[in-house]
């Protein structure tokens, strides 16, 4: 583990990464002690500029803190991204594992599936569920997982492949172990860098997909999010510039702290580079 | 005067590794006509004195001093252009991986071409004369392949033939036939001979194989640890080695059986094979499928305690065949009597209380252990499986490492932390830890270098003996299984075409195909000098 | 707010005399020293875009906006809903306010080339929207008989008087089409839905879905001389963002009902070529109203409701939100609706009072403060609409009751409303003038329907039924004023609905336009008169 | 591949696809009729006055009033004779809806697509022959950056600097309407619409691409190959050319194949910032008034766009790599 933190610091950007997440992290964390009132609650005048009446980030059209909006919003934002991640990342590690290793008709059975999955473009999905089942922030994670997963599957799969031919895995069968044994003992531990990768990304994509959600006027009305502070704030930008670029730097902070400690953990995680290291 | 002078090199290796130099003072000579072969295990640095020549060092790599000179032309003092004009013209280089040493998406001749027009000579037909030169058939529709259609010795004789397009002085070649088969090899190793004495080009032959020394060498280097130990021409050193480790190395060398050889053991069968077929299909629902049958008229059988050698190439279906003994493959007809029972049509619940019985050791000591795991675990998970307690199994594990010859202490680690050497051991424990009463060794130790080898195989043969195991051991080296069988089954095609007691198979080969293995044991004419025991 | 650059002349006489004609208000202009120019294009836009231009088959706000420059109807409004001739030279109602003679311009031709005779308009009253439009057949369905004497006079005799009868003839709620196009086909179906024949100044040109929409000038146009405009386009832009870069790069010359979002105003309105007017929206005088479903508790008691109400700082909305566009509701009657009663006022903004009204009705704050939680559709209209919202929301939590916000797109909202399927929610209603065409149906108990805009809300009170349907019946407009300011005190007690404000929408022009917003239908005009300064 | 297995190849993929996308179909018209309310009430909710009739009148114009499954055997039914359906609301077929609409979508997702990838592979190469590099270096930030700006901001940006301050470009549309260019001159005119709604589609993935390359250009430049072609004095640049990145490229097809399709989804955002008359925001539109058959019909097309161009990287990547069998 040591060795694996090692390798990771060796990447700079991925170490500046590490630490705008737990930055963004603790002020999700923090949020309801740095403003104990509700982001929702009009704090001052309408418009006013960063700085002014005590707000570090200005106030939006109805007089709201927007450095309120963005700490509480990086609750939802945060929870939205990791949820619909670990959900989709669910479907797909299942069916993606079973795919992998079951092989034959049941492999072309699932890849099939995916497929349907995959041609219809994501984000018109993404929209039509979660207009079918009416904005909120079910709808949106369950949609974001929807249309998420099928990348997942094809690389679980692929690695699936690839692992249950190698020897250690065939050395397991020899040993009598059971299937479900073997898929979560032995090859899922030796798939897990790659998914570990991807799952960085889709959080990163996640929380790009809610706010792209929040734009058509798709979000939950109930959950201050990122999304829906630039997508409020994106129609007077021009009398009001700070209340969509803040958030809009905090997505894009957010996103790329998520993609430096991905391509860190890739390179850490990188079995050629592990290996050469033996 | 020398095509190639080497004197005094050294190489850096970069901070933190174990060394502080990858090859330090090495001084060579190549002589127009002559092979040179530089032999030794692997790190020993061989293939960096080979790239270091060729300029093609990376930058991790530093070359600290020493001079290199070509032909009378210093190529230290070269500027990278220059260096570039010099390779593929005067100096030329062939690489182990015939499979990954060219462009896939590029067809043969083309590549070959591009070697000689980057150097501004014209094709005109060339092309086509230099695959013919390298005895490959029809020429006109290889230069039009791309190579994933050729088979390894095709590909190696195109980088033969691309290495000889503009008629170097000095050709490197770095193990240029290791990842072939046995008669590939003897193939290829016989054009480079020829090549090299129809044109007096100058050869750098690297290579790990004594037996291809033997074969093919005039002058030979030994380098250990980034050092030349010994060298002399081919005879000296091979029959009257002086340094230490050059003598450990021949030492390791299996011979051939002296005498006719019968059947060590007599007993019941514990294994009997019959009729087993499996055949291969490819292609999807709507596609026609291809057909490969990697076994069928397989029968054999084994009796308890005895040893039956598996030879054969590449795709001759050995390793699918055991792989149907164990269940790892399913085999479409047949039967499979172990102990009398027939293993085949088996469920998976129903195979399970022979898993125990019946053990394998693998092939690639880097792929066979989970290396997610900690080693001690590797040993006990089996006999946990099979319903030992945690503790009992573990403690288990710790005598076992013992008997690999692995200090206890190993437990707690991954395998990654060990040798090739070791892990193999680590495989071979987590095999006798289940106390089988069969074992199958898929070639065991042809992913090692030749003096760990003869270590695994001395720590198997111990334990056989004192397990009074059965062992089905499939090799592709007639040399190991001279050494290691009592019975050999001889495989080509998916078919057993010959078996019999090792002696009288060795002796009186019955088929063609034994009689061209045996043929193609490189440096067959070389019996190994009896250099005792090891020190 | 909205500066109206001229005022109007009271050309128009009382109901039921010969007015003046259209060219009153371009002589109006050519007294301001600005003569009329022919040619020129107006490039202006359509927000959402409408699914077809045939008035009647879809009766769509775009729609009427776009189709009014394509068919007429047999009069217009002036800025105090007075009725004005358009397609009727003239007409006379019968003493007992039962027969309606409508003598019909000569000479008005379709695009087609076909006159236009009181046969299509017999056809278009009695078939077309009697057969398509809901509001039509509701009013319609009182005429006995229909007859064309000569191809100049149509006579409608009712089964009873109706006062505001009239009010049901202008464009958007009667256009008149050719009966040859339709007769005997199916009205929805006809070729010429997909490519409207009316007798307008403009002709339907092109079309090209999510672009544009093109009308090009009619020759034959019954007004000599007119229309002076060559050619509108209506371009298609959905983004508010991109339709007000639009106005401020000039790329369009006129923006009008949801086009602007209402904080983008103020910016617009600072620039010195463009003008801002928020008049024109007379006719429909929108109201909008927090919809109470009163089916469900704790709505169905009416000191909840009136809390409700008095926790809501209505200048706030129209003044934070609308930024002064829209002014707040007193009435369930729109100020400029006719029979508004000045009088009844709505209970004033008291956060207080609303604490003690939830006291008294049982609902007592828990731990965290909610003393109740009620569900609230947000009204999927735009921005403005989800920040109204969440400014209800904020209101609510101050006086202790918990504002759920349901998110929803217009079409779940649409059938959840229709089906009663809500608890509060957001609607805005045009009135058309008078309240029996406008404000009856959401109060009355004979209309509760899964429908929308109907009294989804469920309000039943025999008194109030009983008001509405005197002054439905009654004649006499001092009876009718009577009844109506009965039925407003009524409403404001029972909080029927949580009114909010009476709207408007801006008009946002080039100075260059003239003639833009002439009546009190606004840009629902024929822009026969309208002209660009050259 | 061999081109004589060409016409079987298609077939069985066509059957496939045709597979597919009935799947699509069916599991479309459901999804689709899940959703709450319906075109009537949709319409009904606009219009400003509904009654019980109306409705009656709109649903059976529709053919709603019929059980669910007879919708879907109307449609299947329809679809199978490559009839798209009508919109009732609308009044128009279905696929004469969609083929206005198809072109600007294509041309403005075909226009982002080139860009991308000639982009994106542009500067992954520049980024990876120059690896570790202060170049290297901007290129990543610069990919990353776009890599991770909502691309609806980017958008309103682009529109900012260059339609508001500079004043160089058009803020939306598609083209100068009643300007009546013809020619080369409309052409350039629409050039002139398409540049920021391409060039906003297109980062984004100009930054996937220029990532993916880089990736795999250093990945390609450590194989055997490499080496063989610097061994026989191959000159660097060559090398580059003719080796890595024609190797590295193979798992760029890879993806374009698999985002060219999405692109037509994303291109919603940009369709709607930019008032682009494609066929994203018939879709959105079509799903807020519930006009199923031209939502349907949009999900038909799109997926079969899809399937198409994957049947078209498959192709090209089977011209490129020969090792591949074009799978069916």
């Amino acid at each position: 583990m040591t060795e694996f933190w090692i390798r990771f610091a060796r990447n700079r950007g991925a170490v500046v990464g590490l630490v705008i997440l737990v930055l963004v992290a603790a002020m999700a964390v923090l949020a309801p002690v740095l403003f104990p009132r509700s982001p929702w609650d009009m704090a001052g005048a309408p418009f006013m500029p960063p700085g002014e009446m005590g707000m570090l980030l200005g106030s939006d059209s109805l007089g709201r803190d927007v450095a309120a909006g963005i700490a509480h919003g990086a609750r939802i934002s945060l929870m939205v991204g990791a949820v619909s991640t670990v959900a989709s990342l669910g479907i797909g590690v299942s069916l993606g594992a079973i795919a992998g290793y079951a092989g034959g008709w049941v492999d072309d059975a699932l890849m099939r599936f995916t497929e349907f999955f995959q041609t219809i473009p994501s984000f018109i999905l993404a929209v039509l569920l979660v207009a079918i089942f009416s904005p909120s922030i079910t709808s949106i994670v369950g949609a974001i997982a929807i249309v998420s997963w099928p990348p997942v599957a094809r690389v679980v799969r692929a690695e699936f492949l690839s692992l249950r031919g190698r020897e250690f895995v065939q050395a397991a069968e020899c040993l009598g172990k059971s299937r479900l044994a073997i898929i979560i003992g032995d090859i899922l531990p030796n798939a897990l860098s790659p998914i570990v990768v991807l799952a960085s990304l889709m959080v990163a994509s996640a929380i790009l997909l809610e706010s792209a959600l929040s734009f058509l006027g798709l979000g939950d009305p109930n959950l201050m999010t990122w999304g829906f502070l630039i997508g409020s704030g994106r129609s007077v930008i021009r009398l009001a510039w700070w209340m969509s670029v803040f958030p809009g730097v905090a997505i894009f902070l957010t996103v790329l702290a998520l993609n430096l400690v991905g391509e860190g953990l890739s390179d850490a995680l990188n079995p050629r580079l592990a290996r050469g290291r033996a | 005067m020398s095509i190639l002078t080497i004197e005094g090199l050294t190489v850096a290796l970069p901070a933190g590794a174990d060394r502080p130099h990858a090859i330090e003072d090495v001084s060579l000579t190549v002589e127009r006509g002559e092979i040179l072969c530089v032999v030794g295990e692997s790190g020993s640095g061989k293939s960096i004195t080979a790239n270091a020549v060729m300029g093609l060092l990376p930058k991790s790599l530093p070359l600290r001093a020493g001079r290199l000179i070509l032909d009378g032309i210093d190529l230290r003092a070269q500027p990278p252009e220059a260096m570039r004009k010099l390779r593929g013209s005067r100096m030329a280089m062939i690489f182990q991986e015939p499979m990954t040493a060219l462009n896939p998406l590029m067809r043969v001749g083309d590549q070959i071409g591009e070697a000689l027009a980057v150097h501004g000579a014209p094709d005109r037909g060339r092309v086509q004369e230099l695959l013919a030169a390298v005895n490959l058939p029809d020429p006109v529709s290889i230069a039009r392949s791309h190579p994933f259609r050729l088979s390894g010795g095709q590909r190696q004789r195109v980088m033969i033939a691309m290495a000889l397009a503009l008629e170097p002085a000095l050709l490197i070649a770095d193990e240029p036939t290791t990842a072939l088969d046995v008669t590939t090899q003897m193939q290829i190793l016989r054009l480079i001979r020829e090549i090299q004495q129809r044109r007096g080009t100058g050869v750098l032959f690297i290579t790990h194989d004594f037996g291809v020394v033997a074969e093919i060498a005039d002058r030979v280097a030994v380098m250990q640890h980034g050092r030349i130990v010994e060298h002399g021409t081919a005879r000296e050193v091979l029959d009257r080695p002086q340094h230490p480790y050059t003598r450990a190395l021949i030492r390791a060398v299996p011979g051939f059986p002296k005498g006719g050889g019968v059947a060590r053991a007599q007993g019941r069968d514990v294994l009997r094979v019959q009729g087993l077929e499996k055949t291969y299909h490819r292609g999807g629902w709507f596609s026609a499928g291809k057909m490969l049958r990697a076994v069928h008229d397989a029968d054999f059988s084994l009796t308890r305690g005895e040893t039956l050698g598996l030879v054969g190439e590449s795709g001759s279906g050995k390793s699918t065949l055991a792989r149907c003994v164990v269940r790892l493959v399913t085999p479409e007809k047949g039967e499979i009597y172990f102990d009398g029972a027939d293993l085949r049509p088996l469920s998976r619940a129903a195979m399970k209380p022979f898993r125990r019985r019946v053990q394998m050791i693998f092939q690639d000591p880097y792929a066979s252990l989970n290396p997610r795991r900690k080693v001690g675990e590797i040993i006990a998970e089996g006999p946990i499986t099979h319903g030992t307690p945690r503790a009992e199994a573990l403690e288990r594990a710790r005598d076992l490492l013992a008997i690999v010859r692995l200090d206890p202490g190993a437990m707690d680690r991954y395998p990654h932390e060990f040798s090739g050497g070791q892990r193999q051991r680590i495989g071979i424990a987590r095999a006798l830890a289940m106390k089988p009463e069969l074992l199958i060794a898929d070639e065991p130790v042809s992913a090692l270098d030749v003096s760990v080898q003869a270590e695994v195989l001395a720590l198997l043969a111990e334990i056989r003996e004192r397990e009074k195991l059965t062992m089905l051991f499939i090799t592709h080296d007639l040399r190991v299984a001279a050494q290691v069988c009592d019975r050999i089954a001889v495989m080509q095609r998916g078919a057993i075409v010959e078996q019999g007691p090792v002696g009288q198979v060795f002796a009186n080969p019955a088929h063609p195909y034994t009689q061209q293995l045996l043929d193609s044991i490189p440096g067959r004419a070389w019996t190994p000098p009896d250099l005792g025991e090891a020190a | 707010m909205g500066v109206s650059r001229r005022g109007f002349t009271a050309a128009s006489a009382a109901g039921g005399v010969l007015a003046a004609s259209g060219l009153m208000r371009v002589s109006d202009a050519i007294a301001q020293g600005i003569t009329p120019r022919r040619g020129g294009t107006l490039t202006t836009m359509l927000t959402p875009e409408p699914p077809i231009l045939q008035i009647g088959v879809n009766n769509q706000g775009p729609t009427l906006i776009a189709a009014s420059k394509i068919f007429q109807g047999l009069v217009k409004f002036s800025p105090t809903l007075e009725p004005l001739p358009e397609l009727a030279q003239s007409w006379t109602i019968s003493p007992d306010g039962k027969v309606y003679t409508f003598k019909l311009q000569p000479n008005v031709k379709f695009h087609d080339g076909t006159p236009m005779t009181a046969d299509d308009v017999v056809f278009s009253v009695t078939k077309f929207h009697f057969e398509l439009a809901p509001r039509a057949r509701a009013i319609f369905s009182m005429i006995e008989s229909a007859a064309a004497p000569d191809p100049h006079t149509v006579v409608f005799t009712l089964k009873q008087a109706f006062e505001p009868f009239l009010l049901m003839f202008d464009v958007t709620a009667c256009a008149i089409v050719s009966k040859a196009a339709f007769d005997g086909r199916d009205y929805r179906q006809a070729p010429s839905v997909q490519h409207p024949i009316g007798t307008g100044p403009f002709r339907f040109a092109e079309w090209q879905r999510g672009n544009f929409i093109r009308l090009e000038r009619f020759a034959d146009y019954w007004k000599p001389n007119q229309p002076y405009l060559d050619a509108i386009i209506f371009r298609i832009v959905p983004d508010s963002q991109s339709r007000r870069l639009a106005m401020e790069t000039g790329q369009t010359v006129l923006a009008h009902s949801n086009d602007i979002e209402p904080f983008d105003v103020p910016t617009l309105q600072a620039i010195p070529n463009l003008a801002v007017e928020t008049k024109g929206w007379e006719y429909f005088s929108p109201l909008a109203w927090m919809e109470i479903n009163h089916r469900a508790a704790p709505l169905n008691d009416v000191r909840v409701r009136r809390a409700i109400s008095q926790a809501i700082d209505r200048s706030f909305i129209t003044q934070r939100l609308w930024f002064g566009i829209n002014k707040p509701a007193t009435s369930p009657v729109a100020s400029t609706t006719r029979f508004h009663d000045p009088a009844v006022k709505l209970p004033p903004y008291d956060p207080r009072a609303a604490m003690q009204l939830l006291d008294a009705a049982g609902l007592r704050p828990n731990a965290q403060g909610v003393r109740a939680s009620i569900k609230h559709l947000v009204l999927p209209y735009g921005e403005v609409w989800a920040r109204l919202g969440e400014y209800l929301r904020q209101s609510m939590r101050a006086v202790g009751i918990d504002l759920v916000l349901e998110a929803t797109d217009a079409g779940s909202w649409a059938r959840r409303i229709g089906a009663w399927e809500y608890e509060t929610s957001i609607n805005f209603v045009y009135q058309f003038g008078d309240p029996t065409l406008g404000v009856e149906r959401t109060y009355v108990s004979s209309n509760i329907q899964k429908v929308t805009f109907t009294n989804t809300g469920g309000y039943a009170n025999p008194k109030v039924d009983e008001l509405f349907a005197t002054a439905r019946t009654s004649a006499a407009p001092a009876a009718r004023a009577a009844a109506f300011s009965e039925v407003q005190k009524l409403l404001v007690d029972d909080v029927a609905q949580v009114w909010l404000m009476e709207m408007s929408f801006p008009t946002i022009y080039d100075r260059k336009l003239h003639n833009v917003i002439t009546g009190g239908t606004g840009v629902n005009a024929s822009f026969d008169d309208m002209f660009l300064a050259s | 591949m061999d081109p004589s297995r060409l016409p079987a190849f298609l077939l069985r993929r066509g059957i496939k696809a045709a597979i597919v996308i009935l799947a699509i179909i069916v599991s479309n018209f459901f999804l689709i009729h899940a959703a709450p309310g319906d075109p009537a009430s949709v319409m009904a909710g606009q219009s400003g006055a509904a009654d019980e009739r109306y409705l009656a009148q709109l649903r059976t114009q529709f053919g709603l009033d019929k059980p669910l499954l007879e919708q879907l055997w109307i449609y299947v039914r329809g679809m199978l004779a490559l009839d798209l359906g009508y919109s009732h609301r609308q009044q128009m077929g279905v696929a004469a809806l969609i083929w206005q609409r198809l072109p600007p979508t294509l041309l403005l997702t075909g226009v982002a697509f080139a860009l991308a990838i000639s982009g994106g592979v542009t500067l992954g190469a520049l980024a990876a022959r120059r690896v570790g590099t202060w170049a290297d270096s901007v290129i990543t930030v610069i990919a990353l950056t776009f890599y991770a700006t909502p691309i609806f901001w980017v958008g309103l940006m682009l529109v900012l600097l260059f339609s508001v301050v500079l004043g160089w470009l058009p803020s939306f549309g598609m083209n100068s309407v009643g300007a009546d260019l013809h020619g080369i001159a409309a052409v350039l005119d629409v050039g002139r619409h398409l540049i920021l709604p391409a060039l906003t589609l297109g980062l984004f993935y100009v930054a996937v691409y220029a990532r993916l390359t880089r990736a795999t250009m250093l990945e390609v430049a450590d194989q055997d190959f490499v080496k063989t072609a610097r061994a026989k004095g191959v000159p660097e640049g060559r090398i580059l050319r003719r080796h890595v990145l024609r190797n590295a490229l193979l798992p760029v097809i890879t993806l374009a194949g698999i985002q060219a399709g999405q692109l037509i989804g994303g291109s919603i955002l940009v369709e709607t910032v930019f008032a682009w008359p494609g066929i994203g925001r018939l879709a959105f539109e079509a799903l807020l008034a519930r006009d199923y058959p031209v939502l349907l019909g949009v999900f038909f097309c799109t997926s079969a766009m899809v399937v198409i161009f994957n049947l078209f990287t498959d192709l090209l990547y089977a011209m490129v790599d020969p090792r591949v069998e074009v799978q069916g």
